[in-house]
């Protein structure tokens, strides 16, 4: 039964987890956006909602035996490891590797992480915070002038006037 | 230097927000020249841009940032591509902008006082936001530039009074929908493609033949859905009354024409380019049916909106909602004449609302009240005004020497092209409310008496500026209701040129 | 890149996630959505996106919880919802 | 509304996860994200052309250096919309002289602060410079630059703050900041080539085409940093204080 359950966990909940949860709280986030009745509230789940599309981004960019995106510079150790690999398959492609021995190493693309979603995300996490900060200023100045963040306690204020 | 024409237009009010932040001292007349010399430059390298794309054969330009080659067929940086589609709107933009600059001298020092610089700022800053979506070919960066207007536009309104800000902060809440889930479709694509420039994302996907995978429908479906809502089509369009009805008149008077256009433009770009003609109108998919009848239930919904409203503003805003429902439901036809008269009506929807909007703000302002009764008489007190208004509100309704009846006319045919019956009768019956509504105002004009003094006082109109009595308008406010007023006739005039351009540069898109 | 360990992060950020929006304090909120965003960059360091984890711990977890609590200090704790 | 909202949420949701059968695996070296041309350029042959070893850092500033110019154009417009919207020129501009210790925390918090904010801003400067070989960069860098001054608010109360990095300051060093991006940019249009091509600059900078990009990368990281750090600072100065910028927390 555990290997069953194991097995299960394994096949098709954990290799698409991530994604899951990230509907999840998507699922969460665009909810409190919609109903939430305080201001802030609203901002809370604006921020949720956004640091779910972050993790489906970087997400994408995994790869199951990956380091992080960063070539080790002075990596004496990467470079000893690579000579040890040409080493044992000189005889058989020594020549293929003729070209690369002028560079430090050959850059095995499946031992790093994508770096593009990587990138993309520290735009979205920038652009999330400027909007929470203009948004916040704006909740700020509604306060100010309806001294109050509940949504429905503003509308009443506004309804005796209000023609819309 | 030609052929940095594209970054340079943006540069210039990039640079030209810089200068008002750090000299501005407070001072919005300092700002307004700046920015006046600095949007000036940009109309005028748009003006070129227009002129070259339009002497070029090959279609259009690319521009490549930082000079990164394509590594074995795609594009590793980011790439802009304008052809005349783009370019014409461009012109438009800046333009809009320049026009609306020269409105706003006097305004700005009564509405937002020493804040006038960050205004000049945010509206420069805004417009290199639009030029930006519309020449760039890479869907994350359209994002980000998505997201600078959604902000510029978020502070400029919330600059106005304590409704304004109120509307401003549900904009954010919708805007920000809007543009993750747009965020969220070009994931779907990445991850499926695994590029982010526009055509290479089209070309993987006809090459692997990717049209019927789930995750390029559902992307397809996010994307259009974030696009809609930024444009306010009907069931989407809770933001947009108050945003732009309750903002600063300036503020008013430049967004209402651009930001659903370029977001049309947009969608436009998204369906022909990135997902091609063959997906989005193919027969066994049920797309085209049903975002037409959506843009028919818009056009009646706006139409009727309209016509409840008893507030000049607000009324105006409905209508831009029925208009939206035009362009979207025009794009959707699946006929070339359709999507030409859904790219015409961009252009000449922007001109006649810019030209509603200006001359509502200038009788808002003069009057003092904001409802229909601003009207009664005007004919008589202030009639340049109302030959304005009275140009813009024909070209709204559709009478032929104006652009909005040439656009009408094609969308019109397209519909028939293409069988959409429902679209030509909810097209001519919002015409017809249109009629109604203008003729309405117009008859006050005519007809009615000037009141004295308003008879009640509202919640609404003690946030609202004092009236300045109705005497002469200056001529910072006359001149761009004159040229907006001149451009709906002259966009109506060059109508053949217009739409061969505009027929000229789809057919090389559809292929 | 370790499952087990990504499985419980996640499972703790929908935690956190429903407590921020249930709580009725709103400085209270703020602190568990600053709580929620340390788990995220945790969770980032975890799947190798290093310099995404840095930005959100610096910016998620610091600068927008302290203008949200800057914001909360200057208007109000209190909070229907 | 709570009906709606939730029906309307839960639509997207199927929607979603509809969609997620049909992705790769968590983790697959073989989706087309992962081994794509796009993302396979990057990885193989950013040391070769920038001899920058932190990809992140040479993606950013270099191949999608566009993006991160509107990137930081967006930190700016925050800093100068929150200005707009919120900030008031009240009289209480300046507060006198005996008040200015009142605010802030108490004495135990005050010398914590000032033992180790030097050591956050060279730490923060160490981000900046450093980003090419290890995790950071301008926005990080900048972040916890502007994150020390809220810090030094915090603790000694924001006239304190205001005295390093006043109002006009902080104006000046957000505008500088994408000046110096936008205008790196500008200097390789004039010398000659696209607008970000860093390599036009290999007559004026040492080390070759490649060590142009790199340091180009970093003239642009700092200008970065000067924006992010200047508006973090304003930010949190407008919004503690309900733009009348006079006492903080």
């Amino acid at each position: 039964m555990d290997i069953i359950i194991a097995s299960f966990l394994e096949d098709s909940i954990v290799p698409k987890f991530n994604y899951w949860i990230y509907v999840i709280l998507m699922m969460i986030g665009l909810y409190a956006m919609i109903t939430k009745n305080n201001l802030i509230k609203k901002l809370i789940g604006m921020a949720i909602f956004q640091t779910a599309i972050i993790l489906l981004y970087v997400s994408v960019g995994v790869k199951a035996d990956a380091n992080i995106p960063i070539i080790s510079h002075h990596g004496e150790k990467d470079h000893v490891e690579h000579a040890q690999n040409e080493n044992l398959d000189s005889a058989s492609e020594a020549s293929s590797h003729h070209g690369s021995k002028k560079e430090h190493h050959v850059i095995d693309k499946n031992k790093f992480a994508n770096p593009l979603p990587h990138v993309l995300m520290l735009t979205a996490i920038v652009v999330g915070v400027s909007t929470l900060g203009l948004a916040l200023a704006i909740s700020q100045k509604v306060h100010g002038s309806f001294g109050t963040l509940e949504e429905d306690e503003i509308l009443d204020q506004l309804r005796p006037g209000g023609y819309d | 230097m030609t052929d940095h024409l594209p970054i340079l237009l943006l540069l210039s009010p990039l640079f030209g927000a810089l200068v008002c932040v750090l000299f501005g001292k407070g001072n919005s007349k300092n700002a307004w020249i700046v920015s006046m010399i600095s949007l000036g430059i940009s109309s005028i390298l748009s003006v070129f841009l227009l002129l070259k794309v339009l002497s070029i054969k090959a279609g259009d330009i690319r521009y490549r940032m930082g000079g990164w080659d394509p590594s074995s067929g795609y594009e590793v940086g980011i790439e802009l591509r304008i052809d005349i589609l783009a370019a014409l709107i461009v012109l438009a933009v800046t333009l809009v902008g320049f026009i609306n600059t020269i409105y706003s001298k006097t305004r700005v020092p009564a509405e937002v006082g020493e804040k006038g610089p960050f205004f000049y700022a945010l509206i420069q800053l805004l417009i290199v936001g639009l030029c930006g979506i519309i020449m760039t070919n890479d869907a994350f960066n359209l994002y980000v530039l998505i997201e600078i207007t959604s902000l510029t536009s978020y502070a400029l309104i919330a600059m106005g009074n304590r409704r304004a800000a109120l509307s401003s902060f549900n904009y954010v809440i919708m805007g920000t929908i809007g543009a993750s889930f747009y965020l969220l479709g070009v994931g779907y694509l990445y991850i499926k493609t695994g590029t982010l420039n526009i055509d290479d994302i089209h070309t993987y996907l006809e090459n692997e033949n990717l049209w019927t995978s789930q995750s390029i429908i559902v992307a397809f479906i996010l994307i259009m859905l974030g696009v809609w809502t930024k444009m306010a089509l009907f069931p989407l369009h809770g933001w947009l009354p108050n945003a732009y009805s309750y903002a600063p008149s300036m503020t008013g008077t430049f967004m209402a024409p651009l930001m659903t256009k370029v977001m049309v433009y947009v969608m436009i770009r998204v369906m022909l380019w990135l997902f091609g003609a063959d997906f989005v109108y193919s027969e066994d998919s049920v797309w085209s049916e049903l975002i037409v009848w959506m843009s028919v239930v818009a056009i009646v919904a706006g139409s009727f909106l309209a016509l409840a409203r008893n507030d000049i503003k607000k009324m105006l805003t409905y209508l831009i909602i029925a208009e939206v429902g035009y362009m979207v439901g025009g794009a959707w036809l699946n006929s070339l004449t359709g999507q030409a008269g859904a790219f015409y009506h961009i252009l000449s929807d922007a001109a006649m609302t810019f030209c509603l909007f200006i001359a509502a703000s200038i009788v808002i302002i003069r009057t003092g009240e904001s409802r229909l009764n601003a009207f009664d008489g005007l004919f008589r007190k202030m009639p340049l005004t109302m030959i304005g208004f009275t140009i813009g509100g024909l070209s709204m309704i559709g009478l032929p020497p104006t652009c909005g009846f040439f656009s009408k006319w094609y969308l019109i045919s397209g519909g028939i092209e293409s069988g959409h019956w429902e679209f030509v009768v909810a097209l001519l019956f919002s015409s017809l409310i249109n009629a109604v509504i203008f003729f309405k105002i117009f008859e006050r004009a005519y007809f009615g008496k000037i009141k004295g003094i308003k008879e009640e006082v509202s919640v609404a109109d003690i946030d609202m500026i004092p009236a300045e009595g109705i005497k002469s308008v200056p001529a910072s406010m006359l001149i761009p209701l004159f040229i907006s007023a001149l451009s709906v006739l002259i966009l109506g005039i060059m109508n053949k040129n217009l739409f061969s351009w505009i027929s000229n540069a789809l057919k090389m898109i559809n292929g | 890149m370790i499952w087990q360990f990504d499985i419980i992060i996640l499972i703790f950020l929908v935690v956190t996630a429903v407590i921020a929006l249930r709580v009725k304090d709103l400085l209270g909120a703020s602190m568990v959505f600053g709580i929620y965003s340390f788990l995220i960059c945790l969770l980032w360091a975890e799947m190798g996106a290093v310099d995404v984890a840095f930005t959100e711990a610096a910016v998620g977890a610091g600068v927008s919880t302290v203008i949200m609590i800057a914001t909360v200090f200057s208007t109000t704790r209190r909070s229907k919802d | 509304m709570k009906f709606f909202g939730l029906l309307s949420v839960i639509i997207v949701g199927f929607l979603l996860l509809s969609a997620t059968k049909d992705f790769p695996n968590w983790g697959d070296e073989d989706s087309p994200a992962n081994s794509g041309p796009v993302s396979s350029f990057y990885i193989e042959k950013t040391e070769e052309k920038t001899k920058v070893p932190n990809m992140v850092t040479a993606v950013l500033a270099d191949y999608r250096g566009y993006d991160t110019m509107f990137e930081t154009v967006v930190i700016f417009i925050a800093g100068i919309g929150i200005i707009a919207v919120l900030r008031t020129y009240g009289s209480n501009e300046s507060i006198p002289k005996n008040q200015v210790g009142d605010e802030g925390a108490g004495l135990l918090a005050r010398m914590t602060c000032s033992l180790i904010l030097p050591f956050i801003q060279l730490f923060a400067l160490y981000v900046v410079a450093h980003g090419h070989h290890s995790p950071g960069g301008g926005f990080q860098g900048g972040v916890m630059l502007g994150a020390s001054y809220i810090l030094l608010a915090l603790a000694y109360g924001l006239a304190r703050a205001k005295s390093c990095f006043s109002e006009k300051r902080t104006l000046v060093f957000a505008a500088l900041g994408i000046f110096i991006y936008v205008g790196w940019g500008v200097l390789c249009l004039v010398m000659g080539s696209e607008f970000l091509n860093y390599s036009a600059l290999d007559s004026i900078l040492p080390g070759g085409v490649e060590m142009a990009r790199s340091h180009s990368m970093l003239a642009v990281e700092i200008g970065v940093a000067l924006t992010v750090t200047a508006i973090m600072f304003s930010m949190f100065s407008n919004l503690s204080t309900k733009g009348r910028l006079d006492k903080g927390l």
